[in-house]
């Protein structure tokens, strides 16, 4: 008999380890990914159900790992620019920066005052922006049917219009340089970029006004995936979601790195550390972020937008080592660089938000239902880029 | 042949086969398959002495049926929660491995 | 004189008459039979088409735009590509179930259909006895063709799509059929056509005797809809397809045509369900005024149809939706002791027909107002109103 | 009047209210329930006097009201305010008030005390309904109640096993007598035509019906209202404690000792006496003087056994409540005898004084109890005469009513009619005498209780510190002597008030055998007091052996009675013997018949294939083993059929169905 | 209206629907297809009590048991499911149980056939059912019944809902090792 | 109230399905062949060779210095150099690419060849629509493939253009300068200068 002429007929057959229950049928093994409509990228979850409970989860990812460290170890330090911004292809420009910033402080490089404008500037529009679409996100995994992230899109669109006519792209920006940025406004961008903070803001009076009310919304996020303060800090989360958990820790404040001690700004917190809070702490940092944009579009100085010493070619910083880390919209986004002086980093690593952020997710899910599940890994905000690397 | 002994025949049949059904089969949820066959072969037998029978008072039958089809949804509802709760405590539904109770 | 109201009527007494008498039940039933099969389908295509439009503009999209006019062929598109599109059966499904489980969705709804009177004299199945009846028993009938679907797919989505369609259809049941005897109760039968005629009574001139007008009507309607819209699994109660969970429920496993026929199935089901609540409590094919009893009954009748749609589809595009148990304790602790209720207040409203109107509300607004008070105080205990503070 | 008597409702009404309103107070609150209950039930007293006085003036009404109506049949209940009714209801609802009263006291310190007076009010509302009602429908639900009320109470501290224990008993003794109430019930409706008692002569109760059943006789040649009353007196042999379900009612002892109070004096158990008492037209049906109705002589004598077995029980307890418990069931027994021998009124009047001084005995104990922390048993208290003076005196009142001491104690008088009637009663000389008897054995081990508890010196810690309680406690207990002391005032032969309210048509006793059997009851009081006396009066010199004076004295005798003449022992190794025997015998019937069918089965099988062998050999010349294979797999085959399973059982009774229908087909054919 | 002939093909095919559905019922291996077949067993029979004009019941027949308990029997098979393998080990002595039954078969029909024939066949005036008239029915004469039918189906309700509830301890959560769960660990079933 | 969150929703859908008719800056989508959004100055796709004049192969400002070759992240250019000379706009004789393919389907449009170009050689292309049906040799562009004048360099990124036009301009000026200043050597013909934008 051919072996390949493999019988048609599909029969269950128990398991010889009969006792496994998931094996004797009460309890149900089920993929969820990495091609799931849910699973924001190609991500994984392990889910042994009891009914719709889950009892088990395994997070499983890689699918997309791009060895981004070792490219980045063999690539010129400009070379690994580009590549920054596919970690977290939501906000290429925080993670410019972060790089960026850690360069500058390898190489000893000053950065003039309006290159560190326009940073805060683009850092902020990348907050709003990706806020906006984590809200929205978070409500479509809900099964809202897109209505609230068509409307965080169409908000975002008007940012990355702004970042396509300042940085050429509107999610690769690669943008910043170390010592500075790459190019300066456009004429009329300041303008441009005014009004669409403007605008932001009634958009988020009408999205408020759609979910922060809606019982449905409550009932689904209120009380559910709840990280405790102590486990928040002790699994080292950060962002909105340690913030979500009453951790008063937002590095712009911590670090102040950048220009951002010159800027009035409040940092929420949550006390219940659920998917609500954390929906509800990212939807009052934009607003705390459109404080800051108003205030650094107003006093937004002239003057060279790089270093002048700053070298694009044959870059090599002396020897030594850097840690920058600066407060990316998911989270503490660290770049560590080893320098032996050649003109390649002989260590390159990334301390990136999501992973961190997504290494408890067994324990927000626990005991909850797959529907559970999906929200809270929407409302952990990660992305698959910056997880695998 | 008259409709009404067609009409007992094919009750009579129908309770048989459930009657074949609760008594070979292993599973308990065959089993109460066969009950349901044969608690619906006994309405059948009511309507048909309603129909064609001699009538004490018009509405007997359908109302006895009635009140047939409301005891077997109960006893369908608890029969198989029972058999979940045999299930999940003993991971069978074969009803010759739920022995606990023979002497 | 109501020739236009008629004209449908006439149209097919016209065409039986010309066919011998023996044979002329037989034809009356094909034509009735070929109206529901060409209407129903042909709305259900255009309501697609129109949701998706809708739902585009609320989302402040354009939607489909590109097949026909303004868009208005998509449905043709979208019919040629899911009959063109392989039909893809699992190796490990049930083939033969697998097969059936979409005619077994399909047809139920379309018998359920064939009962509903559109118009004035324009029901193709008229049941004097049993009308109603005959509709929530077809309508049960889904929940095994879901059942069929989910568990032949032999796909742990679908059977947990299954799972939780069975779980819901089962627990709303309970609802909607309670939410229909106050009609049953207050109208004396289960005839469709009745109960029509039971909502025809003018009071106030103009108004005419729509069961929504009064407390247990209105209340009745909204418990109605909303455990229609879960019977017909539409957003918010979308769970058994939510695709943001399971991927597409007990249907994951279907393709092409099939696929097609579960989506013609469920929005069939969705007519159906809102024809029997216009019939129930919107008056069916009456007017809301008597000044417009010229415009044809079932130009109402279908009227009111495309507005309960519209209203669906907004719900869609805007409601997150819930979770199992959410829902199943909605079904049980909130839409089942409400349809009780109701059917309470609709016995005190016909035991106090020779109150003065006014007095005949109050206790309708009590026997709710309370009730709702305490599901507003319970929601307020379990979801109390949140601060934020702000890290000094 | 006839306000009154629609109103009447309202009574035990106000109790359930309370218990109602209770039931959602918080458990903080407890002290509000408390308040309520007794406010509750006082008012009820109020009225029940408002009740009692318009009866003692007017004589008696009812009221009849439909209840509902499911198709043809109409559901009618009422209210009936008779001098019977009347009476009871002041009883329980005053010393009720009294017991709720001692309760706040006595539970104070419990945190559930807010369940227990919502039980304790369910309780008095069940058993108010069960007086007043006029419908055997009502009643019944109210006997239920009662006997729910009971469970919740007996079984209040439930988290301790022997309480949950004695409550079930109870629950479940008191079961087996409401079985045969219910029937009895089911019985007299469909004979009747009606559950009301009184309805303008349409009731059960009254003539027209009572004619109806009178003369016919059931299959077994039994009078039909000796039947009915002998299955409604079921009902009350359970409820009322008598001989052979009195099992519960020492264990009832487990719950709060004011429970036992009142169900031993005003409620519970006076149920069953009161039920007979209700239905004496239809109990006494067909009987006259000289030859009374069976059912009154199983009643006599039930009464008679149960009054000296409680008594001679109680000789031999140590723990104070159980003491009193067996007297309960002694005193039961009398009530039992006077209601079979005298009529109504004689039994009612002793359960009405037993009421008071019963409770003043147990409220008594409570507050020993309650003052000696929790001790129960006798042997471990004693001096408290000096520590528990108002307690000592109000105790020894009880005891003396209940002793039958002479003259100014309500029992006396109580007891004595019953005696009076007893020796009147034509069928049989015995039960006067054991009457006598118990009399005498009642002085004696309340004698006995008396000196063991109050006199001589302390024989625990506990007793030796105990102290007298709170006046919530002493109070009702000073107006429970005081009405035990008063109500000889309306009982006595002389002035037999009370009788003549509860009875009319009772006729007065010839003085002169007043007289005689008053000395009599007398002399047997004296005697149980004096041989009580003198047996434990070196009571602290006797317990040093560790005996009971009695014990040494009469040893054999004193266990049997110490163990209760091994009720308990006997039901356990009877019944409960006899239903596992009878669960054996159907399984082993199963076995044997399964093994003859599979012996049948088998022997068929084996002839069929020594056929099959002795063809093979001859025809196919085939081997002996094939052969034996043959008749090993059919044998197998058909023994398989016999594996222990349901659907083996099930595959006879088709057997079975199918031979039945088969024959009977062809007898009906043929 | 004209007498309808006994053995009409309407009747055949319904006739054939009970039969086939109902032995495909208690023979089918596949447990889940058993229950399906069930569904369509009763479909045929309300099909019956159509044709017998009894339309209400006809409805309430599927509207129970195909929209109900059939759902529930499949739904149970799909809940116990991997107990043992989906489909059914060989039968319980079949000859036995088959042998019976048709044996009952045989004496029930040699009843029906032989058994008077003239009572059973005596066609009274042809009964109708009116809905109205059924309802008064029970809410007038059947009213306790009515309400006992009630009780006992709340009370199965409750029943169900209590005895389909999982017991705590003995559910199937891996904690950690498997098995050390506690005493209340299900004895496994004897090869 | 309970149930007013909800409403409140419903009220933000229906302004807004209102709003996608009546308000254009709801209603944001783009028909996209057919309409197109407004060409940002800075909008970068895909690299391209700037030749000046009209013969891409002379104009060519390329001289295969590799520089972008190397700096390239994902290493999408290769580069031949050539074995002969060619003169540059200044008339230097210069090497030019005699292979320069650039593979679309790895460049990730990051622009940093174009940043670090001494010759202004490489530029962005803001060309996008470029779907093929060969994945290989359809998005492999070679030299005269990516060869643009510069006036389609001036089109796209106008302020861009003028300064590199100026300083070309500036530094083909001071090399003329240079040059008549010599005097000496035989004055060779820069290939037709661009005009000045």
């Amino acid at each position: 008999m051919n072996p390949a002429a493999a019988p048609r007929t599909f029969e269950v057959r128990p398991s010889p380890d009969a006792a496994d229950p998931v094996h004797d049928g009460s309890l149900l093994e089920v993929s969820l990914g990495p091609q799931h409509p849910s699973t924001h990228g190609v991500f994984r979850m392990d889910v042994v159900l009891d009914g719709e409970t889950v009892v088990k989860l395994k997070p499983v990812f890689g699918y997309l790992h791009r060895n981004h460290e070792k490219i980045a170890e063999n690539t010129s330090y400009l070379g690994s620019m580009p590549y920054t911004d596919r970690l977290d292809y939501f906000c290429s420009l925080t993670s410019n920066w972060a790089y960026a910033l850690t360069v500058e402080r390898l190489a000893g490089l000053q950065v003039p005052e309006r290159a560190e404008y326009l940073r805060v500037i683009t850092a902020e529009l990348t907050r709003l922006q990706n806020h906006a679409a984590v809200c929205g996100f978070l409500l479509q995994d809900m099964g809202a049917l897109g209505t609230p992230l068509m409307y965080a899109f169409r908000e975002r669109e008007r940012i990355l219009d702004l970042f396509e006519s300042l940085t050429g792209a509107r999610m690769m920006c690669n943008y910043m340089r170390f010592g500075g940025c790459r190019c300066d406004t456009p004429p009329g961008w300041l303008e441009q970029a005014r009004s669409v903070v403007t605008g932001f803001g009634a958009f988020l009076d009408e999205f408020e006004a759609l979910l922060s009310s809606n019982e449905i919304l409550l009932g689904r996020t209120q009380g559910i995936g709840i990280l405790p303060r102590e486990l928040a800090i002790n699994a080292g989360i950060s962002g909105p979601m340690a913030r979500a958990s009453g951790v008063a820790y937002d590095i712009r404040k911590v670090d102040r790195y950048g220009i951002y001690d010159q800027f009035e700004f409040r940092v929420p917190l949550g006390d219940h550390g659920d998917v609500f809070d954390r929906y509800m702490i990212r939807a009052l940092e934009m607003r705390e972020s459109l404080r800051i944009l108003g205030a650094a579009l107003q006093r937004i100085p002239a003057g060279p937008v790089i270093d002048p010493k700053a070298k694009l070619r044959g870059f090599r910083p002396k020897p030594g080592e850097s840690y920058g880390r600066i407060e990316s919209p998911k989270g503490e986004l660290g770049f560590y660089l080893i320098s032996d002086g050649g003109p390649n980093p002989w260590r390159y690593r990334i301390r990136p938000p999501s992973f961190i952020n997504l290494t408890i997710l067994e324990d927000l899910c626990l005991g909850r239902s797959v529907a559970d599940a999906v929200v809270i890994l929407g409302s952990v905000d990660i992305v698959l880029g910056e997880v695998d690397r | 042949m008259s409709a009404a002994t067609l009409h007992l025949l094919l009750a009579a049949a129908m309770f048989c086969i459930g009657l074949a059904g609760a008594l070979c089969r292993r599973n308990a949820i065959l089993v109460l398959i066969g009950i349901e066959l044969m608690l619906n072969a006994a309405n059948l037998n009511f309507l048909t002495f309603w129909k064609y029978g001699p009538q004490p008072q018009p509405l007997d039958g359908p109302v006895f049926v009635l009140f047939s089809v409301a005891i077997a949804a109960a006893e369908a509802a608890v029969g198989l929660a029972l058999i979940i709760a045999i299930h999940r405590r003993y991971r069978t539904t074969q009803l010759e491995e739920i022995s606990r109770l023979r002497g | 004189m109501d020739a236009p109201d008629q004209i449908f009527v006439l149209l097919k007494h016209a065409v039986v008459s010309w066919f011998p008498t023996p044979v002329q039940p037989w034809i009356s039933a094909v034509l009735s039979i070929g109206a529901i099969l060409a209407v129903y389908p042909m709305i259900f295509a255009l309501t697609t088409v129109i949701e998706r439009k809708a739902l585009g503009r609320i989302q402040n999209r354009p939607g489909p735009n590109r097949v026909g006019p303004a868009g208005f062929l998509q449905f043709a598109a979208d019919g040629i590509k899911s009959l063109t599109k392989e039909d893809i059966v699992p190796r490990a499904a049930d083939s033969v179930v697998h097969f059936l489980a979409p005619l077994v969705v399909v047809v139920p709804p379309l018998l359920a259909l064939a009962v509903l009177p559109v118009g004035r004299n324009m029901v193709a199945l008229d049941l004097p006895e049993t009308g109603l009846l005959f509709f929530l028993m077809v309508g049960t009938a889904v929940e095994l063709g879901v059942f069929m679907a989910g568990w032949s797919s032999h796909n742990k989505y679908s059977l947990l799509g299954a799972m939780r369609a069975i779980a819901q259809l089962l627990s709303y049941e309970l609802p909607l059929l309670l939410s229909t005897v106050s009609v049953v109760m207050l109208t004396g039968s289960l005839s469709l056509n009745a109960i029509i005629g039971h909502q025809s009574e003018v009071h106030a001139g103009v108004l005419l005797g729509w069961n929504v007008f009064t407390p247990w009507g209105a209340a009745g309607a909204v418990l109605f809809f909303i455990a229609a819209l879960a019977e017909a699994n539409r957003s918010p109660f979308d769970l058994p397809e939510a695709e943001s969970e399971i991927v597409a429920g007990y249907f994951t496993e279907y393709s092409g045509f099939k696929f097609a026929l579960f989506f013609l199935g469920e929005y069939l089901g969705l007519f159906a369900v809102s024809g029997l609540g216009i019939t129930l409590f919107l008056g069916g094919w009456l007017p809301p005024l008597t000044v417009l009893s010229w415009v044809p009954s079932w130009l109402w009748f279908f009227g009111k149809l495309a507005v309960l749609m519209g209203i669906f589809i907004w719900l869609r595009g805007t409601l997150p939706r819930l979770r199992m148990d959410q829902l199943m304790r909605f079904a049980w602790q909130f839409l089942l002791p409400m349809s009780l209720i109701n059917l309470l207040v609709a016995a005190l409203w016909q035991y106090s027909t020779p109150w003065p109107h006014l007095l005949r509300w109050l206790p309708a607004a009590i026997l709710f107002g309370i009730p709702y008070l305490l599901y507003h105080r319970a929601f307020l205990r379990q979801h109390p109103p949140r601060t934020y503070r702000y890290a000094s | 009047m006839e306000n009154l008597a629609k109103n009447l409702w309202v009574i035990p009404l106000l109790p359930l209210l309370a218990a109602t309103v209770g039931t959602f107070l918080p458990r903080r609150l407890h002290r509000v329930t408390a308040g309520l209950s007794v406010a509750a039930l006082a008012t009820a007293a109020i009225l029940a006097a408002a009740a009692f006085l318009s009866v003692v003036r007017g004589g008696a009404l009812y009221s009849n009201v439909p209840w509902f109506e499911t198709g043809t049949l109409s559901v009618r209940v009422g209210w009936i305010l008779d001098p019977l009714s009347a009476a009871m209801l002041l009883m329980i609802t005053v010393v009720g008030t009294l017991i709720f009263i001692f309760s706040t006291g006595y539970m104070a310190e419990d945190p559930d005390s807010g369940r227990f007076f919502c039980f304790l009010s369910l309780f008095a509302a069940a058993m108010l309904g069960l007086i007043l009602s006029n419908s055997l429908l009502l009643l019944f639900i109210c006997w239920e109640l009662v006997g729910l009320a009971s469970y919740l109470l007996i079984g209040f501290w439930y988290s301790r096993p022997p309480a949950a224990d004695a409550a079930r008993k109870a629950f479940l003794t008191t079961r087996i007598g409401d079985l045969g109430f219910l029937v009895g019930l089911i019985w007299l409706y469909s004979e009747s035509g009606t559950v009301l008692f009184y309805d303008q002569g349409a009731g059960c109760l009254e003539p027209a019906a009572l004619s109806g059943i009178a003369g016919r006789a059931t299959a077994g040649g039994l009078a039909l209202g000796t039947a009915i009353s002998l299955l409604l007196f079921c009902g009350a042999v359970g409820k009322s404690g008598q001989l052979p379900l009195h099992v519960w009612l020492p264990d009832a002892m487990e719950g709060p000792t004011p429970v036992s109070a009142l169900i031993h004096a005003a409620t519970m158990v006076a149920a069953g006496v009161f039920l007979m008492a209700r239905m004496f037209p239809l109990v006494a049906l067909g009987g006259s003087a000289e030859l009374p109705a069976p059912a009154l002589v199983v009643m006599a004598w039930t009464g008679a056994l149960t009054a000296l077995f409680g008594a001679l029980t109680a000789v031999a307890q140590t723990d104070i409540k159980r003491i009193l418990a067996y007297s309960t069931i002694s005193q039961l027994g009398f009530m039992m005898m006077g209601l079979a021998t005298g009529g109504p009124a004689v039994g009612m009047v002793h359960l009405l004084t037993h009421a008071f001084f019963k409770a003043l005995l147990f409220l008594g104990a409570g507050s020993v109890i309650h003052g000696c922390h929790g001790e129960q048993d006798i042997r471990h208290l004693g001096g408290l005469r000096r520590r528990m003076p108002l307690t000592f005196a109000t105790y020894a009142v009880g005891m003396m009513a209940l002793s039958g001491v002479p003259v100014f104690f309500s029992g006396f008088w109580s007891k004595d009619a019953i005696l009076h009637s007893l020796s009147h009663w034509a069928p049989s000389r015995v039960p006067f005498l054991l009457g006598v008897l118990t009399a005498a054995v009642t002085a004696f081990y309340m004698t006995r209780q008396m000196i063991y508890v109050f006199a001589g010196t302390s024989r625990g810690p506990d007793s030796a510190h105990a102290h007298e309680g709170s006046p919530v406690l002493t109070v009702p207990l000073g107006i429970l002597a005081g009405a035990s002391i008063a109500l000889s005032a309306v009982t006595t032969p002389f002035r037999p008030w009370l009788e003549h309210f509860l009875s009319p048509a009772s006729t007065p006793s010839e003085s002169g055998s007043v007289w005689g059997i008053l000395i009599l009851s007398a002399l047997a009081c004296g005697a149980g007091l004096a041989a009580g006396g003198i047996l434990y009066r070196n009571l602290g010199v006797a317990l040093k052996t560790g005996r009971d004076p009695l014990e040494r004295w009469v040893p054999r005798m004193y266990t049997l009675m110490r163990d209760r003449f091994r009720f308990d022992e006997f039901y356990r190794a009877t019944l409960v013997k006899w239903v596992g025997a009878a669960a054996w015998i159907s399984a082993a019937l199963d076995q044997s018949l399964g093994s003859v069918f599979r012996d049948l089965a088998s022997f068929a099988a084996s002839a069929g294939s020594w056929l099959s062998r002795t063809v093979d050999q001859g025809v196919l010349n085939a081997s002996f083993d094939d052969g034996c294979q043959a008749a090993r797999d059919a044998g197998g085959l058909l023994s398989r059929t016999h594996d222990g399973q349901p659907q083996r059982s099930l595959r006879i009774l088709i057997a079975g169905v199918i031979a039945l229908a088969a024959g009977l087909l062809f007898l009906a054919t043929s | 209206m004209p007498p309808e002939p006994v053995l009409s093909l309407a009747f055949a095919i319904v006739a054939g629907l009970v039969l086939g559905g109902s032995v495909a019922a208690v023979s089918c291996r596949n447990r889940v297809h058993a229950g399906l077949f069930l569904a369509v067993a009763l479909v045929g029979l309300a099909l019956v009590f159509l044709r017998m004009g009894a339309e209400f019941l006809g409805f309430i027949q599927i509207l129970v048991y195909v929209g109900a308990v059939a759902v529930l029997i499949v739904f149970a098979i799909l809940l116990t499911r991997g107990s043992d393998s989906a489909h059914e080990r060989r039968s319980n002595a079949p000859g036995i149980g088959i042998g019976l039954a048709v044996l009952l078969w045989g004496v029930l029909a040699w009843g029906i056939l032989h058994r008077s024939p003239g009572a059973i066949a005596t066609p009274s005036p042809p009964p109708s059912m009116a809905v109205r008239d059924l309802g008064e029915r029970l809410l007038r004469e059947e009213l306790l019944p009515l309400q006992t039918v009630g009780l006992l189906l709340t009370a199965a309700l409750i029943g169900a809902a209590l005895i389909a509830l999982p017991e705590p301890g003995i559910s199937p959560r891996p904690s950690g090792s498997h098995g050390s769960a506690g005493t209340e660990t299900p004895p496994s079933s004897p090869t | 109230m309970l149930g007013g969150g909800i409403l409140h929703g419903l009220a933000v859908t229906a302004k807004n399905f209102v709003g996608s008719f009546t308000d254009p800056e709801r209603l944001v989508t783009l028909g996209y062949p057919e309409e197109r959004a407004p060409a940002k100055e800075n909008a970068r796709q895909f690299p391209f060779l700037v030749f000046d004049g009209a013969d891409p192969q002379a104009g060519l400002r390329c001289v295969a210095c590799q520089i972008c070759e190397k700096e390239c992240p994902p290493q999408c250019i290769l580069i031949v150099k050539s074995k002969t000379k060619k003169p540059d706009h200044l008339g230097k004789p210069q090497f030019f690419p005699a292979t320069f393919d650039i593979d679309l389907s790895v460049c990730m449009s990051c622009q940093i060849c174009v940043e670090v170009c001494p010759f202004d050689a490489i530029k962005m292309d803001q060309e996008f629509e470029l779907a093929t049906n060969d994945r290989f040799e359809g998005l492999l562009r070679h030299r005269d493939q990516l060869a643009r004048p510069n006036a389609h360099f001036q089109k796209l990124h106008p302020t861009d253009a003028a300064a590199i036009d100026a300083r070309r301009a500036e530094e083909l000026a001071k090399a003329a300068a240079a040059a008549t200043a010599a005097a000496a050597a035989p004055r060779k013909p820069a290939p037709e200068s661009p005009p000045a934008a």
